[in-house]
């Protein structure tokens, strides 16, 4: 294993969007695509540091894109330039880019969109689709565009895009592989959708986290090789094998 | 000096990771060198495999965490035949933590792990008694008192005691499980706790109950150790919310030999290494020779 | 229809400040408009004046805190005439919290306070018992059993009896408070906890225990009024740590019909109107025009 | 009573000196000197606000001077412009400045000599020394040169003034009346020694505190009358009443 834990000072933390921040870290960083960092601030309070996809690394730099959902996040959101950050990884096992070929779609669902820069960047495919769905602001996407042949969005109010869900205007027949990342509900539903077209997909799972290294089996995943650990053996599992909880 | 002898076994220092928070070590020792620990206690075993409990197992309290794993772990056999070769090439002692839900399964598990080189076994009297409704051994004084008796009857290891702080009288708890025989005895384990999903309406954990570990605990867990130190003579291993030397300190000036690191495992993942190293500053400061000088001395 | 009934007492909202932490009002009522809550329970009242603990009384934990005060108070004399009647005037209803070193005490106490318009009296028996060497009347079932029941026989006032998070039991101490005739229960008190001044070598209090209250033991504090709001069919009112609208609409849906709220008067002071406001907020966009429709619900 | 609690935006908040820092936040403050605020930062860490006397008030301007010292402190320095800040106040009973005449001392301790400045510009009387011990750094000083007649400094280290304690250099016998504010130890001292001079002398206790405003007993000051509360019947006691805890 090739993971480190480390303080390092915060380069850039910005909103991009409404409630969405972008934080910034200098300096070398590992991982693959579909690999996270814990992330913890200063102090008792939260406790426990929040796994954070990586967002984009550079040679110098690495990025993660989150949004605000409670006090956890919310800390994060408040750290400036110059403040100190631990961070823990890269962890997990990321999507498997080199076996990833042919026509490929990353389908994602609202902050599900953080992994899939870093992703597209890497896969080595010959034709690749994004499919992000937002609930009303659209972020995180311009990046993406040079790496990916088409997009399609959707918002649920129909400000940008098609109005509705992403998982209604997501085909799969025509493409050789999906990956997908996003609330639980939406994942069953793009994994239900691909097994009808036969299509194979990986998932991003997003359960609650404690050491983040695969030591103290909180964040079960139920799959049909009986339990494993997100930390661990995921974040990114084949969809089929995924038992879902909801 | 910072070894310390409990029931025999020389641990090379007091920190010790408690069960299940360190896996069994393999983790942890990918992220730095953990045979600087005085132990590591393996997640919690059970004679046979289980796939622990369902639905969310982890929840966040004002500092402190619930969990309820529910004792996933491959089983004792596979423990031996799988996990203890590897965690004693660890370079530290290795404490299995075993419990089962009926006695005769404590009876089972221990002999097989009498003929191992596990150092010592942490029993875990925490379980559902299924023979009581559910209702963990560690609560009855009467109910642990049998099963401590009959492991020791049939344990060739050092045997300690894991004690519950939902147990109804602790102090009583402590002296039958040394009536009982144990070698030692190590507490506390979480505390039966709850939370309730409001929109949902009902507790969030699909068992109801989970247990309260973290800082939270730590001014009870501290009384409860200072007590039962104060009332046995045999050594105890104090845990219960550490997160930094100063903690462990208060647990070994309320009278512990060791302390057993838990949740602070996962604020900072080598936190074990400055708790140990900033007792080393702290015996140096105040001029203390040997970390027994401050045993019990509060 | 937030208003409540306990024991024919009917309060206009379910949001009561608990017991020594709200003075006996005044201090809050020069902040707020204390008559928008459900009731006051006025400091921990004893038979004679107490001057309460020496040394620190307050140390601060991860999520909680522990106070060591000691039941200072002015003895339920100068209590009912100096500030009783200026309690009256705050416009809300008063709970006498009330407690005792022996049964005697008890007894005098609460003829006392019949004589006066105290609306309901909280008995807490987390006191030292004097015949026990000092151990809380409130830890063995059979003991509270006994306080409760003379107490009720000479009680005109309906009598809700506080409960003991450090019970042994703490259903049967329910169960046996009911039998002794209890009208109403109320949960949890402090949890019997410590600290160490590792300079000093010695306990932060001189007392050497404290009482730990605040967030920290909210996860606990549910579960026991989970727990004993399901074992008994008289109204509990739950406490211990409550900070939100959240909590306490968690501590409702566990079974209580009232909640107090204590350590979180010092967070924020008028935290209980932001609590109240919380949960009517929460009924109209949840759709429940009255509290009792989700009382018990988990 | 006069309190409010309300919630307002920190105007400044600079470090002056080594681990001492000023806080000021903009808008009417009222407040008379030795009185105190409850100060907290956002959540639940550290739990208590902290009490903080009145450094500095002017027409639309309140100012703290503050040590940090533990958690409560270090969240406080980390304030910045344009941050929320939790207030309480003015809380307790200052110093009573009509009842103060005649040739009167200040003595202070370490950052005992926040409240000093709002106190030696409110006092009317016909000579004021200053007497302020530290430990290496002087600070706080510079300020009150304009509303003192005499200033005397000590430092443990000699850096600046006499070296040593501050208790070594003040001798009380030519006051009509001293004020004081410092560690316990240093207060215990002054008091004994103005007794044997027989000069009065006020004292601001500090003592941990939970509500701030009278209602939970905690921050009990034994005195002469009996359990007084620090934050509601003090923080400023007459010296001679107080019996000490240390
Ligand atoms: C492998 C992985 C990668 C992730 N990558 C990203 C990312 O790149 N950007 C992003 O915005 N979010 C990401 N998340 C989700 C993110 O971890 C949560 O939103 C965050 O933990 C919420 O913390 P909080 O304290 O703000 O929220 P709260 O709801 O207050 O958190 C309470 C507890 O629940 C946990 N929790 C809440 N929501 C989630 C969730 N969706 N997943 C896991 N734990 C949760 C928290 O960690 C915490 O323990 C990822 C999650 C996982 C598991
Ligand atoms: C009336 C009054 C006025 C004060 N004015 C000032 C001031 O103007 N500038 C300044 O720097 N300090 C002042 N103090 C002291 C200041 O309140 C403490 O330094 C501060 O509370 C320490 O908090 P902490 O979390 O940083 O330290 P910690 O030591 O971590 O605090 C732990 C607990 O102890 C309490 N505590 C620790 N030290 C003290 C203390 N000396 N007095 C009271 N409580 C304490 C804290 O409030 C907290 O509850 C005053 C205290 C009082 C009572
Ligand atoms: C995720 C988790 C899993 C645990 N599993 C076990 C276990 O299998 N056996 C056991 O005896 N204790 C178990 N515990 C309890 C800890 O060993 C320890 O007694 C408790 O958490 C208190 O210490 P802490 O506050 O330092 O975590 C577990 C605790 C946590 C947080
Ligand atoms: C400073 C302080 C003083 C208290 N005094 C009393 C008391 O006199 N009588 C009593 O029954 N409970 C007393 N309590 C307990 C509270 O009423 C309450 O039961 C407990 O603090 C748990 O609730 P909380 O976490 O909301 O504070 C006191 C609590 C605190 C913090
Ligand atoms: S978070 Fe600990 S095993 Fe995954
Ligand atoms: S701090 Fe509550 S009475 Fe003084």
């Amino acid at each position: 294993m090739n993971f480190q834990y480390r303080v390092e000072i915060v380069d850039e933390n910005m909103e991009i969007s409404k409630g969405i921040y972008k934080l910034s870290l200098s300096g070398k960083f590992k991982g693959v695509p579909g690999q996270f960092y814990m992330l913890k601030t200063y102090g008792l309070n939260p406790l426990l540091p929040r796994p954070i996809s990586i967002h984009d690394i550079h040679e110098n730099k690495i990025s993660f894109l989150y949004s605000v959902v409670g006090e956890g996040t919310k800390f994060l959101s408040q750290l400036r330039k110059g403040e100190q950050l631990q961070i823990l990884g890269p962890l997990g096992k990321g999507f498997n880019v080199e076996n990833i070929k042919g026509k490929a779609a990353i389908i994602s669902g609202g902050i599900g969109i953080a992994p899939m820069l870093y992703l597209s960047k890497n896969l080595k495919v010959s034709t690749l689709h994004l499919y992000a769905g937002f609930r009303d602001e659209v972020y995180g996407i311009d990046d993406m565009k040079k790496y990916t042949d088409k997009i399609y969005l959707t918002t649920e109010n129909g400000n940008t895009g098609v109005k509705g869900y992403i998982t209604e205007i997501f085909n799969p027949s025509s493409y050789d592989i999906v990956l997908c990342c996003g609330p639980e509900k939406m994942m069953m539903k793009t994994v239900k959708l691909c097994k009808e077209y036969n299509v194979p997909i990986f998932v991003s799972m997003e359960k609650h986290m404690a050491c983040g290294i695969g030591a103290c089996l909180v964040c079960t995943c139920k799959t049909k090789n009986g339990n494993r650990r997100t930390c661990k053996d995921g974040p990114v599992f084949l969809g089929e094998d995924v038992i879902w909880d909801a | 000096m910072l070894n310390v002898n409990i029931a025999g076994v020389n641990f090379k220092n007091p920190i010790i990771a408690a069960s299940g928070t360190f896996g069994f070590g393999q983790e942890y020792s990918s992220l730095y060198n953990v045979s600087k620990l005085g132990a590591i206690t393996t997640k919690g075993l059970t004679l046979h495999p289980r796939e622990g409990n369902n639905g969310l197992r982890i929840y966040e309290t004002p500092g402190g965490m619930l969990n309820s794993v529910g004792l996933q772990n491959p089983g004792v056999i596979r423990f031996i035949d799988e996990e203890l070769p590897r965690m004693k090439r660890l370079g530290t002692k290795i404490i299995a933590n075993f419990g089962g839900c009926t006695i005769d399964e404590y009876i089972k598990g221990i002999e097989l792990l009498n003929q191992t080189d596990v150092d010592m076994i942490e029993l875990n009297i925490s379980c559902p008694n299924v023979k009581y409704g559910g209702m963990a051994f560690g609560v009855k004084s009467s109910i642990a008192y049998q099963v401590v008796r009959e492991a020791k009857s049939c344990c060739k290891k050092p045997l300690m005691v894991k004690l519950s702080p939902n147990a109804e009288d602790i102090v009583d708890m402590a002296f039958r499980c040394c009536e009982g025989g144990a070698d030692a005895l190590s507490l506390v384990n979480t505390f039966k706790a709850m939370e309730i999903d409001i929109h949902k309406r009902k507790p969030v954990f699909e068992n109801i109950y989970a247990g309260l570990s973290g800082p939270a605990i730590k001014p009870v867990a501290l009384r409860m150790v200072y007590d039962v130190s104060k009332a046995v003579n045999i050594p105890v291993v104090g845990m219960g919310g550490i997160t930094s030397a100063k903690d462990a300190i208060q647990f070994i000036m309320a009278g512990a030999h060791a302390v057993q690191i838990g949740t602070a495992n996962f604020i900072k993942p080598d936190i074990c290494l400055d708790i140990l190293s900033g007792i080393q500053e702290f015996m140096e400061k105040e001029g203390i020779k040997d970390i027994s000088e401050i045993r019990g001395i509060a």
